[in-house]
């Protein structure tokens, strides 16, 4: 029965979203209900998944019972599971977050497409996770570009849409690459299966170098597009700062996130070490993933308004998961996959909380910030809390995977990276700390013009109190966590 | 288009071009084609009904409502007929393990379930190549709750 | 490869530059249009008929009509 | 010669692979809404015309089984089963970003990258 709870994780999302048209004539609250009980039984099932696999091993699944050499094929191994876990997390928070408000510009008739999206981009998010096929990774990024674009123009306002335009411009420049990289590669062993592409690679690697250099350049171009990595990022300022809260919160905190996972699958289970290493993929990866922590910071402090900021900041955190990949050590991939469970939590308790300053205040601009800290002193404290924690403050999760990061550079004998480590904090510091400083300290005289503040319902604050009690808590005890992505990630081969 | 020829030839072709297109689909498992084939060739003989007798006259054969029910409702029957083989203690989209007669080869009753996820998808993707057309010309979708 | 697929190549990259080059926007969905149905022919020859039908009945059918909707509902000439 | 030999032996990658350029530089350089959508277009069609010239093979025939008569050699059927794929996705794409350039034309009147940039800095420079 547990072989068969990944695809039926993937078939409740669906038919949900397929689900939703319907029971919206009956009543909008049931929908709400069925899809809190359809998000709260996929976790369910993803923690039997989790344990099962931490138990017995990976679980493959085979659609329709056909070979693997014809037929689509799913594997959850420890790594997988557990970034499903993260997903449905972080989706919860969301979600529980979009039923007080979906608004802050979406028409109260659009709230059932918004949650038609939602689920299909869970669906798509699983797919990709659990898909051991490159072809059907591609199916599913594009399930997901569609979806994506789709919740960020959800907002009938003029500047989504171009942005959201940009964006499935490029992405779909992005997804086209990744296919003609699997369409080279499906020259040179006849695969797209992941594990068969990896035995075959590793003997034809020799004859076929042309095809497989080329292959994995353009991989590593598409899925960069996607991921935002550092040259390839200038869609996504954009498209946060003129979607919804909630919207920019999923891209920042999963969706990106799962293309950085997909990268780490196509390096390390398709290429494997050794033709990365014979390529040298692990300088340019880290040279690529500094850049990112540097320019992503400098373009931050221009920021006049709060979500591009947010956005660029994401560019620079992006930064930090590519370097961790590619230190190519196991401790290294650790921190990165660490990273990026903090950074999402950390990402989305920032755009959500900022989602609650501007639905009480209708202001987005940095400086409006300024005195708010004594007005809304539980939205403006996550915030705090969220910003500490990315500036790498002990005591928060972002400090934990910065640290990892800083040994791990060090255990790979390249001190030097953590200087860049702490370049990038500092600067950090530069564009967090005023807000901060203003909006706590900063009094504003008695008579001041304060704006009119909404009453906000209490899903929304409830959420960002939960995420930041989860960047406390995973950074007080990195440990439990820790140590299950130590055990996972030693099982791609790296050296220690 | 006031065209009498127009409306004439169109009146007379459609049903052919749907009886090929349905052809397409149930076809899908022994010959070229199969249910994205044939549910597009379905859309377009539709979107050709709009273009000859107006926005207005193809609302009133297949309302929105109707379109929508039919996407959605096609996409279900996919997942359900996939579900009965997850059911019957096979996998997801089992075929033959489920016990799906698989009939003779090359006649239309062959291939177990093969046909019925074309029938589906033909139907939906017809549907929706007509309504997506609908939305590019009018621009909104309009929402009749 | 016999002459007629390097005629077809040959053929599609003209009308793939042509459509990038022509400004009437008109005109590069019709030449796009005639591209898609010398690609169908070419996956025929290729031997996958499955996908010709498919290129011809969606490039050359579907993706033109909307096209042409579009550009009903928007503009004709690139400046 | 041999080059051109070569050449005419792999026409179809070559084609693929000018197809896939020439569709990116019009999806990267082109003004035009429509024109770039046009240009997506082409790169799919590219990369999928790649994926078939894999599956060819000399003298073979289409893969489809008729009840009585001996199989010959068949071309491989997994390529085709991805560019179906293929093409439902790219229309697919099509058609939503389509649907982008029509909210695009009625916001701001143009579908030039170059003339809706200028619009929106001018709002900015108001705001």
């Amino acid at each position: 029965m547990i072989d068969q709870l990944p695809i039926i994780n993937m078939i409740m999302f669906l038919v949900l979203a397929l689900a939703i048209p319907f029971l919206r004539k009956v009543s909008f609250r049931l929908t709400l209900i069925l899809g809190f009980v359809v998000l709260g039984l996929v976790t369910v099932s993803s923690v039997f998944i989790l344990t099962d696999v931490m138990a017995s091993g990976p679980i493959l699944y085979r659609l329709g019972g056909h070979e693997r050499l014809i037929g689509i094929e799913l594997e959850v191994d420890l790594i997988a599971a557990l970034i499903s876990l993260f997903i449905l997390g972080l989706a919860l928070v969301i979600y529980i977050y979009s039923t007080g408000d979906a608004t802050e510009g979406i028409e109260e008739r659009e709230y059932a497409r918004y949650y038609i999206l939602f689920f299909i981009l869970m669906f798509s998010l699983f797919g990709m996770v659990y898909a051991n096929d490159l072809f059907n990774n591609y199916v599913f990024m594009e399930i997901m570009s569609i979806t994506t674009c789709s919740i960020i123009s959800i907002k009938r306002k003029k500047d989504t849409y171009t942005s959201a335009f940009r964006y499935v411009m490029l992405n779909e420049i992005g997804s086209l690459s990744f296919l003609f990289g699997v369409a080279l590669l499906y020259m040179a062993t006849g695969f797209t299966n992941i594990t068969l592409l990896q035995q075959a690679l590793s003997t034809l690697w020799p004859a076929y170098s042309a095809n497989v250099i080329i292959a994995l350049g353009f991989m590593l171009v598409g899925l960069g597009i996607k991921a935002a990595i550092f040259p390839f990022h200038i869609w996504l300022p954009d498209a946060h700062a003129s979607a919804p809260s909630t919207s920019s919160a999923i891209l920042s905190g999963i969706v990106i996130k799962i293309y950085l996972f997909v990268m780490i699958k196509v390096l390390f289970k398709v290429f494997g070490l050794r033709i990365l290493d014979d390529l040298n993929i692990s300088a340019a990866l880290i040279a690529i993933g500094s850049l990112g922590m540097i320019f992503g910071s400098l373009f931050a402090i221009a920021q006049k308004d709060i979500k591009r900021l947010l956005g660029y900041s994401s560019i620079a955190q992006v930064g930090y998961i590519v370097l961790g990949i590619g230190l190519f050590s196991e401790l290294g991939l650790a921190a990165s996959v660490f990273h990026i469970f903090s950074h999402g939590m950390m990402k989305s308790a920032l755009f959500l909380s900022v989602g609650i300053v501007v639905f009480q205040t209708k202001r987005r601009k940095i400086a409006d910030f300024a005195g708010l800290g004594q007005q809304l002193p539980l939205s403006m404290g996550v915030f705090g809390i969220a910003a500490l924690a990315m500036i790498g403050l002990p005591l928060t999760s972002g400090f934990i995977s910065k640290l990892t990061l800083g040994v791990a550079a060090l255990d790979h004998n390249q001190g030097y990276l953590i200087v860049i480590v702490i370049l990038s904090s500092l600067l950090g510091v530069i564009y967090y700390l005023p807000i901060l400083v203003s909006a706590f300290l900063k009094r504003i005289p008695e008579d001041a013009a304060r704006p009119h503040l909404e009453k906000v319902p209490r899903p929304m604050i409830a959420a960002i109190v939960i995420l930041a009690l989860a960047i406390i808590v995973f950074g007080v005890f990195p440990n439990w966590i820790l140590d299950i992505i130590e055990q996972a990630v030693a099982t791609l081969g790296l050296p220690a | 288009m006031e065209d009498k020829i127009v409306k004439t030839i169109t009146r007379i072709i459609i049903p052919f071009i749907q009886l090929y297109g349905i052809f397409i689909i149930l076809h899908g498992h022994v010959s070229p084609g199969g249910g994205f084939s044939g549910g597009a060739l379905i859309g377009t003989s539709l979107i050709l009904l709009t273009l000859v007798f107006g926005i207005d006259k193809a609302k009133r054969k297949i309302p929105h409502n109707v379109s929508e029910i039919i996407e959605s409702g096609g996409m279900m029957v996919f997942v359900a007929i996939g579900i009965v083989g997850l059911a019957l203690g096979g996998n997801f989209l089992a075929n033959i393990e489920t016990g799906f007669p698989l009939g003779e080869p090359g006649t239309i009753l062959s291939a177990g379930m093969i046909p019925l996820l074309m029938i589906a998808i033909g139907i939906k993707v017809a549907s929706t190549m007509n309504s997506l057309f609908h939305l590019l010309i009018e621009g909104e979708i309009h929402e009749d709750n | 490869m016999g002459i007629v697929n390097v005629i077809i190549i040959v053929f599609l990259i003209v009308c793939a530059i042509a459509v990038a080059r022509t400004r009437d926007l008109l005109s590069a969905v019709i030449i796009f249009s005639a591209y898609s149905l010398m690609m169908s022919v070419l996956w025929l020859l290729l031997k996958s008929p499955d996908v010709a039908l498919t290129e011809a009945a969606v490039g050359a059918g579907i993706t033109t009509i909307l096209f042409v909707a579009v550009i009903s509902r928007t503009r004709r000439y690139e400046k | 010669m041999k080059i051109i030999e070569s050449i005419m032996e792999n026409i179809n990658y070559v084609g693929a692979i000018a197809l896939f350029l020439i569709g990116l530089h019009t999806v990267v350089t082109h003004r035009n809404l429509i024109k770039r959508v046009l240009g997506v277009n082409i790169m799919g069609t590219g990369v999928l015309l790649f994926f078939t010239s894999i599956g060819n093979v000399a003298g073979g025939e289409p893969p489809i089984f008729i009840p009585g008569s001996v199989p010959g050699i068949f071309v491989n059927p997994l390529p085709s089963v991805f560019i179906l794929t293929g093409i439902v996705v790219v229309v697919s794409i099509t058609v939503y970003s389509l649907s982008l350039v029509v909210r695009i034309h009625e916001a701001y009147g143009t579908i030039d990258q170059q003339e809706i940039t200028e619009m929106i800095k001018e709002e900015e420079y108001h705001d």
